[in-house]
């Protein structure tokens, strides 16, 4: 088993999200180094929080977490999770690359991961996992299957009361850790930092940072999830089991008026996987889903559009003007019907998903001069060639990072910013 | 509903499609009686006739198989493992057993609702 | 823990309250509340199940904050939502010891 | 080593509650503690936790504990952790059994849990009784041929060459036709890039010239495929009468796509020279004159796009395809490739008009969105048609086109439109590859393109081991998306070779030699050609003729097991003395 020496990589894998996980694992198979710098406390990024996925309906917890547990034990890679990359330097044969890990406030090597810390914690927090509409304690295991299982302080929020340090059978919570710096030297780099979805608010139109039974598409993921937050599919605003369910399709994609002109890829496929979630939980729910296109375009996509059809899914052309909401929080969408040419009208929900487009998760690159295109992914070097070279000799970039897609794509990807990693350094060897 | 001494019912699951679909059943947090006890194999088409015969002789009430049918990863394994049970039927038959005992079926990755329905249906059976 | 670790606990309040100044005031308020809303809520929901509204009417508390407090409990162990078809879930406090 | 000194160590795990909440994992770890065999009954929190590892390598280390079995959660999310676990205490990795008691108990028996608990101690027991009959396994180790044979040489299997190559791999392409670059040949203008076509073949065609490593072979044609992962062999004919064989560790399949050929009569196709399909609209494009569109003989003015003609196809609306079946699938790059071609089209002839008529317009890339929204601003009449209306194409006497179609955005009202010229806008198919697929043992997915092994995770993967899939053998991609598809199938192939020998799990068949009866029933069962068969062999000074297995063939699925009338013949880890035991520790309780 060979195990990292200090602090020496060949390649250098930022985000442990489905892309990097790949690539990590390709690159470790093949046999080379990896290390994986994560900003989260727990690896698996946004595809660990989703519910299932389309169009197998594989639950996505359970395909991904193999994933996080194949690259935790993978003898090659190294992964550092709660760590952020502070600078990247390019230098004569690769890179270095600046990291602090963040103080969990737990000393890591000793927790057993028995909770007893985060059962004891009096403070109630929103909860990011649950994108808001779950809860946790101020110290808390980030996510039932994450990996690591480590609790996290939220130091800002702690009370300082000494509960979880009393509760701890092995004496492991330290408030006075610090963040600990070092320097990684790496021979390339893996972007695979992802995506964010665009802000509920950014539409104002749509009001979707204001209206309490307006929720995004991650959310309603996690009302979806297994371990949702509820354990139930209810709505935000009282509890209630929606019967009456929209999802507002392009709400923040190929919309010049909010600077996301361009198609986002995933919404149409991951809004029609939910509605048949929602009709499998609820089955009495009336489900209405507002598009423009349904682009359904990856393998296997259109039979699952046509098999959410024969449900009973409500599909109407559609555009959504307004979303305002009445005096027991139901969402009024102002729709423009497509169709049939009538005059814009008022339909209530009881429940409205936006349908949120993709955002880049970064627009600089810590001190290294990445090339982004006009929407702030990263740009490819030689984009029919080889897709995953940047401007940067050695620095790489797969997945979301590149551009939106789904998780096939993004896997695709994944490998093969793997095989140029993997060349660009034999090469040079 | 915990009266000991009830049948038990023995589901014969594959690596590939029951046994994970049994799991969702689970992951779902659905239900069904607890006098089921479930077996993972490659595939089913490796026991011979006597294991069904012998397993009712050690007394488990009703056997499930849950075959990945035409999902079967394993070439030519399904059409043999059906003309087998066929055989097991009529053995059981002669024994003048119950053949409703044996349940040759297809459970996949996510048929949370047929594996309920296999089980409840069973449960029926080995009840009487 | 132990006694040994208590003295090391109290210490590193003491060095934190030093370092940093004492716990904010709005964060102690924000504290309270949360303690004071789960302790009512828990109180009209220890004999008979409630939803959400009805919680809501009781207690005078917005039913979103209502629904925040009672998934802090059901995933905390404190409440049960007894399932339901449509509708509204009923919520019923659990009868174990409270914690400390 | 036998049964004989068996010392099982049984931990049963709480999982945070997910199971210690409705099993009673106390009383199971005591109830087997006492059971025969068992030396250790233990429960905790959580066994996968390093802790709960390290207690494990501590009994085996400290105890001399030679079996385990732990009860948790699903096997799919742990039996790795701690066969794991198992080898770094230093002993045989499979003498290890995952019992379910979160998935397949406590999470469905919540309200049961005396039932939960009784059913746990019966399933716990039973793993002892399967452990107390596990024999050490071992990894079954496939030397390889570090080359990788690659199947088609168009752009998908040109770039997976030139990246196996790069790592170090030797590389036979096989094509055949006579050169390389498959159907990207005859394109002119590719999006998003906007680079010819056959520049992109000749720089990859330069590549591969200067590559040594890399052995291109056309005019082939292959006449059987052999072996299995580390180790196939591929016959071919190639340049006529000549013949090859050639040795690899890894197949890649890049046999490309087909265009999709509308039938006599679709949409008029076949009926007028001026019906025409969107490649050969392509080809056009880049040969017709400035200024004027001319073509078979007559200036065209008016140009209507008709989207999705043989995809997106509708039982009981469109025609059944030679397989029986419609092409219910969407193309993927039709749309774009449509609107990127009408775009050139109204750059370099202003004044044709074009109507494109289609139900979803999908888009879906970066740059896509802009080719609609260009097209958009160009004047072109986007007709939207219910997506199971079709439209209907009408050649007229004097050489145009009627074509009426129902228009969602004008009150579904039918709309009559007169062209002359009518650009159908077809999908891909796959390219007939059955003999291939047969003789490799791979499968197609409903929509007739070679099926993944896992959609989602494992994209490129083939069912059969070491055999893996670039490009749109997969299904319809664009360039990039077909370019990244074939890197990601040579890193699988690197990653498979990069050590000299495969590792393999070893449940497959074993044969007792002294007990096989040499009765040949069980080769008869045996559906994987090569893996089973009879054979004289030396069997303690008595030669007789016994089963034998090729491990490497063998895919452990038990058929032959059933027909062995002396128990002769096993899965490794799953024998029917481990089952019998199994069925009688559940039956008793």
């Amino acid at each position: 088993m060979t195990q990292i020496t200090n602090n020496i990589t060949d390649v250098l894998v930022i985000g442990s999200g489905i892309a990097g996980l790949q690539s990590a694992l390709d690159i470790g198979d093949s046999g080379y180094n990896v290390t994986i710098i994560e900003k989260s406390p727990s690896t698996g990024g946004k595809m660990i929080s989703l519910s299932k996925v389309f169009p197998t309906l594989d639950c996505a917890s359970c395909i991904t977490t193999p994933k996080m547990a194949a690259v935790l034990h993978h003898p090659k890679v190294k992964t550092m999770t709660y760590t952020e990359v502070k600078a990247i330097r390019k230098i004569s044969d690769g890179f270095e690359v600046d990291v602090e890990k963040k103080p969990r406030y737990v000393i890591e090597e000793e927790c057993i991961s028995c909770k007893k810390c985060e059962e004891a914690c009096p403070v109630y927090l929103d909860d990011e996992f649950e994108y808001g509409l779950g809860v946790k304690k101020a110290i808390s295991i980030p996510f039932t299957n994450a990996i690591p299982q480590l609790p996290v302080l939220t130091e800002s929020k702690c009370i300082r009361c000494g509960a979880c340090a009393k509760a701890c059978p092995k004496d492991c919570i330290d408030f006075l850790q610090e963040p600990v710096s070092m320097t990684i030297k790496a021979k390339a780099i893996i972007a695979a930092t992802g995506y964010e979805i665009v802000p509920m608010g950014t539409k104002k139109e749509y009001s979707g940072d204001t209206l309490l039974n307006v929720i995004s598409s991650l959310q309603s993921e996690r009302l979806l999830a297994p371990h949702g937050p509820y354990g139930k599919v209810l709505r935000p605003s009282d509890g209630k089991i929606p019967d009456n369910i929209a999802y507002v399709q392009c709400a923040s994609s190929r919309d010049k008026s909010i600077d996301v002109p361009y198609c986002s890829r995933v919404c149409c496929m991951y809004a029609i996987k939910q509605a048949m979630l929602l009709a499998g939980a609820l089955p009495l729910a009336e489900i209405t889903i507002y598009y423009m296109d349904i682009r359904a375009f990856g393998k296997g996509y259109e039979q699952f559009y046509a098999q959410a059809r024969a449900m009973g899914i409500c599909f109407v052309k559609a555009k959504v003007a307004k979303i305002s909401e009445d005096t027991e929080h139901n969402p009024i969408l102002r729709i423009d019907r497509q169709e049939d040419g009538s005059k814009p009208q008022d339909q209530t929900h009881d429940l409205v998903i936006l349908s949120q487009g993709i955002l880049p998760t970064r627009k600089d690159f810590f001190g290294l001069d990445v090339a982004l295109n006009e929407y702030g992914f990263i740009q490819s070097a030689a984009p029919t060639l080889s897709p995953a070279l940047t401007n940067i000799d050695g620095f790489f970039v797969c997945g979301v990072a590149r551009g939106p897609k789904d998780i096939p794509d993004t896997i695709m990807e994944a490998g093969s910013a793997a095989m140029e990693a993997v060349n660009y350094i034999k090469g040079k060897m | 509903m915990t009266e000991s001494v009830r049948p038990k019912i023995l589901i014969i699951t594959t690596n590939h499609s029951s046994y994970p679909g049994a799991n969702a059943v689970g992951q779902a947090r659905l239900a069904y009686d607890s006098n089921t006890y479930i077996l993972r194999v490659p595939d089913p088409v490796m026991f011979p006739e006597e294991f069904y015969l012998n397993a009712f002789e050690k007394g488990i009430g009703g056997i499930i198989i849950m075959s990945s049918g035409s999902d079967c990863p394993y070439e030519g394994a399904y059409p043999r493992l059906s003309a087998r049970i066929q055989n097991v039927y009529n053995k059981m038959k002669a024994k003048n057993m119950d053949i409703n005992r044996l349940k040759l079926t297809t459970i996949c990755t996510v048929c949370t609702e047929s594996f309920l329905k296999e089980v409840a249906n069973m449960e029926q059976v080995v009840s009487k | 823990m132990t006694i040994d670790n208590n003295k090391v606990i109290t210490e590193q309040i003491k060095t934190m309250n030093a370092q940093k100044g004492p716990v904010s005031k709005e964060l102690l308020e924000y504290y309270k509340e949360t303690q004071k809303v789960q302790k009512q809520i828990l109180e009209t929901i220890k004999e008979t199940q409630k939803t959400v509204p009805e919680i809501a009417a009781q207690t005078k508390i917005a039913s979103e904050i209502v629904l925040w407090h009672l998934t802090a409990m059901k995933k905390y162990g404190k409440v049960e939502p007894i399932l339901a078809k449509s509708g509204y879930l009923k919520y019923v406090a659990m009868h174990t010891e409270a914690k400390a | 080593m036998k049964n004989d000194n068996l010392k099982i160590a049984v931990y049963i795990c709480h999982c945070g509650g997910n199971i210690s909440d409705v099993i009673d994992v106390k009383r199971v770890s005591q109830e087997l503690a006492t059971y025969p065999n068992v030396v250790i009954g233990k429960e905790y929190a959580f066994m996968c936790s390093s802790t709960g590892q390290d207690m494990v390598i501590e009994d085996i280390v400290k105890s001399g504990i030679n079996r385990v079995v732990i009860a948790a959660c699903s096997p799919a999310l742990h039996e790795a952790t701690f066969r794991g676990a198992l080898k770094r205490a230093g002993i045989n990795q499979y003498l290890y059994e995952h019992v379910n008691i979160r998935e397949q108990a406590s999470w469905v028996h919540k309200k049961d849990k005396e039932g939960a608990t009784l059913k746990a101690i019966a399933l716990v027991k039973a793993a002892v009784e399967k452990m107390a009959r596990q024999d050490e396994l071992n990894t079954i180790k496939v030397p390889t041929t570090q080359r990788v044979a690659i199947i088609g040489g168009g752009i998908a299997g040109m770039r997976a060459a030139i990246s196996s190559a790069a790592a170090g791999l030797d590389v036979v392409l096989i094509e055949k036709q006579s050169h390389l670059g498959g159907k990207l040949k005859r394109s002119s203008a590719i999006y998003p890039t906007n680079e010819t076509a056959a520049s992109v073949v000749e720089t990859l065609e330069g590549l591969i010239e200067l590559n040594a490593k890399i052995k291109v072979f056309c005019n082939a044609k292959i006449s059987s495929i052999s072996g299995f992962a580390g180790n196939f062999q591929i016959n071919f004919e190639f340049d006529e009468a000549k013949t090859e064989k050639v040795e690899a560790g890894v197949i890649i399949i890049a046999t490309g796509f087909d265009h999709y050929k509308p039938y006599e009569g679709e949409y008029a196709y076949g009926l007028s020279n001026r019906v025409v399909t969107l490649p050969v609209f392509i080809d056009i494009m880049g040969t017709s004159a400035e200024k004027k569109l001319i073509y078979d003989g007559k200036t065209i003015n008016r140009i209507v796009f008709v989207h999705c003609v043989g995809s997106r196809q509708i039982d009981g609306i469109d025609n059944a395809q030679d397989n029986g079946k419609v092409n219910d699938y969407c193309s993927r790059v039709c749309c774009s490739s449509a609107l990127f071609t009408i775009n050139k089209l109204k750059d370099k002839y202003p004044d044709v008009d074009v109507m494109d008529i289609y139900s979803d317009m999908r888009s879906y890339g970066m740059e896509h969105e802009t080719y609609y929204e260009n097209a958009s601003k160009k004047d072109i009449l986007f007709l939207r048609r219910p997506l199971e209306e079709r439209p209907t194409i009408t050649p007229l006497p004097d050489g145009t086109f009627s074509v009426k179609t129902v228009d969602v955005l004008t009150w579904n009202e039918e709309l009559e439109l007169i062209a002359d010229m009518i650009v159908l806008v077809t999908g891909m198919i796959p390219n007939e590859i059955t003999d291939l697929l047969e003789y490799m043992k791979i499968p197609r997915s409903s929509d007739g393109f070679i099926q993944e092994v896992h959609p989602k995770l494992r994209p490129v993967e083939s069912a059969n081991k070491g055999i893996y899939i670039a490009g749109t053998a997969l299904g319809p991609m664009d360039i990039i998306e077909t370019l990244q598809a074939s890197n990601t199938a040579s890193s699988k192939a690197v990653a498979l070779l990069s050590q000299p020998e495969i590792h393999m799990d070893p449940f497959v068949a074993v044969v007792e030699e002294d007990k096989c009866s040499g009765c040949g029933l069980c080769p008869q069962e045996c559906s994987y050609e090569g893996a089973l068969c009879m054979r004289e062999t030396d069997v303690n000074g008595n030669v007789k003729m016994v089963a034998s297995v090729n491990q490497a063939l063998c895919v452990g699925c038990g058929a032959c097991v059933a027909v062995c009338p002396t128990r002769a013949i096993n899965v490794a880890g799953w024998t029917l003395d481990q089952f019998d035991a199994m069925v009688e520790a559940i039956a008793k309780g």
